[in-house]
């Protein structure tokens, strides 16, 4: 709970100084307070580790995207069909959330709908097999 | 960095077409997207250009607004077509 | 050298553009253009915005937002487009 | 201020416009009216107007189009009066008259909403008081025609005149007074 607190915190100060590349005193106690401000979610959160893998997981997830775009424009990828995919166990919203965005970011793949059983439909383009 | 541009013009030109004669809801949706996108990209290339830094930050608020308005209308499109 | 690459980048994200966005015109199923659109707006703007970073590297904060805010949303907008268009049935 | 790339950008302006005035479909045009909201702050972004295109970008694309569509979505209807126990006997009639009746407004671009009354007095009364646009009654028995219904929006009863082929109803319109209109 109180590390993913700090992550959200960290997370909003950057955009903060992101957006107004402003070190100055001043706007270091506005962004602060703001920070501290906004309306926080209580819900449950995952353990730490998962939520460091998964931002691993979405680093790495650049490259391959950039991969996969690259095959889908040298081989064209003309069949679709949708496919379903287990959820891993015990995830939060906030996880399953990342889960859907690294899937979806990939131009191979998207998800249509999550089920709350535990399951993405996934909709996919491939090649057309060779018959 | 003016070739860059007219470029730029000429991939936004695709999905304005797109929008024009196609007749379904969704496909104008998708080229809606495409086109907000595009323009608040080349809001942001123009800035750099001209080193404006506030045009640069327009151009990051317009791309996230811009999508959070698209998600809004996708959301409330899908449940007036349901009922 | 720099200069090279930054070039570079931005003429692979204007050809991502144009490869993404020309299936727009055909008549495949909306889904089939969202994976294409993903290519053109998520990674060719990308693309684009490092090319920009790399010239101009005196705006970093703004570019750098501009590529999270970019992937961030365009992703969860491909996401809550194909879910509202195959939901809601396509009249 | 010369660059030659603005004297392409700012004709379309004027293109995306002209795409939303020969709009058929309203929601079509709301599409539309975002995309030329998008063109809009883009053009105002390279003139320079970094605020004016925040406004337009805010505005044009998200709250005005929001409520165009809650207010499309509500004026473009057709609210039909039918009696509860005309709707309890679920004929296959009345069925069919319904469906007949969604597929001429559907291609109008109107929604067909269903409003049932107790009694044959609060049905007239709510098309009096304009709470409905028509009504649809069971018509006398010497008729051959089984309903009847009656319409108090002249383009409406224009509409149905000319396309309702269906042979369960006769169609009649009514004037309804503004005198009684208490708002």
């Amino acid at each position: 709970m109180d590390q993913i607190a700090y992550l959200d915190i960290i997370l909003r100060l950057t955009i903060w100084f992101l957006l107004t590349s402003d070190f100055s005193l001043a706007n270091i106690i506005i962004g602060v307070s703001i920070a501290f401000l906004l309306p926080r979610s209580y819900t449950s959160s995952g353990a730490l580790q998962d939520w460091l893998r998964v931002l691993w997981e979405i680093i790495v997830a650049i490259p391959q995207a950039y991969v996969e775009a690259l095959q889908i424009m040298v081989r064209p990828h003309n069949e679709e069909e949708i496919v379903r995919e287990r959820v891993k166990p015990r995830r939060t919203p906030g996880l399953v959330f990342l889960d859907i965005f690294l899937i979806t970011f990939t131009p191979k793949t998207i998800v249509l709908k999550y089920h709350e059983q535990g399951w993405y439909e996934v909709h996919r383009v491939r090649r057309r097999k060779k018959r | 960095m003016n070739f860059i541009l007219i470029a730029m013009i000429l991939a936004l030109l695709i999905p304005i077409y797109e929008a024009w004669q196609d007749n379904s809801i969704w496909q104008k949706m998708l080229a809606f997207a495409s086109i907000a996108t595009k323009t608040s990209i080349m809001i942001l290339v123009i800035s750099v250009l001209r080193d404006d830094w506030w045009i640069g930050v327009v151009a990051v608020i317009i791309l996230s607004v811009g999508n959070a308005g698209l998600m809004l209308l996708a959301h409330l499109i899908k449940r007036f077509n349901e009922v | 050298m720099i200069e090279f690459f930054s070039y570079s980048c931005i003429v692979i994200g204007i050809i991502f553009w144009f490869w993404g966005t020309l299936p727009l015109i055909g008549k495949r199923s909306v889904l089939f253009k969202l994976h294409s659109l993903s290519v053109a707006d998520t990674l060719g703007s990308m693309s684009i915005v490092f090319g920009l970073l790399l010239k101009i590297p005196s705006e970093w904060p703004l570019l750098l937002l501009a590529i999270i805010t970019l992937a961030i949303w365009n992703t969860v907008l491909g996401y809550v487009l194909a879910y509202c268009s195959s939901g809601g049935g396509e009249q | 201020m010369t660059d030659s790339y603005i004297y392409i950008i700012i004709p379309l302006l004027p293109l995306a416009a002209l795409m939303l005035v020969f709009q058929v479909n309203p929601y079509h045009a709301l599409v539309i009216r975002a995309i030329l909201g998008a063109v809009a702050a883009l053009v105002y972004g390279v003139l320079g107007a970094a605020d004016v295109a925040l406004t337009e970008a805010l505005v044009g694309t998200m709250l005005a189009i929001t409520l165009y569509l809650v207010a499309v979505r509500s004026s473009l209807v057709m609210r039909l009066g039918i009696l509860q126990e005309v709707e309890a006997e679920g004929e296959i009639d009345l069925e069919e008259l319904i469906v007949n009746l969604r597929k001429i407004l559907n291609q109008h671009n109107l929604r067909l909403e269903i409003a049932e009354y107790p009694n044959s007095q609060a049905l007239e009364q709510a098309l009096m008081t304009k709470k409905i646009h028509a009504t649809c009654t069971k018509g006398e028995p010497e008729r051959d025609r089984s309903y009847h219904t009656a319409i108090r929006v002249r383009r409406l009863f224009e509409i149905m005149e000319t396309e309702l082929t269906s042979p369960v109803t006769t169609l009649s319109y009514v004037t309804v007074s503004n005198l009684e209109d208490k708002h």
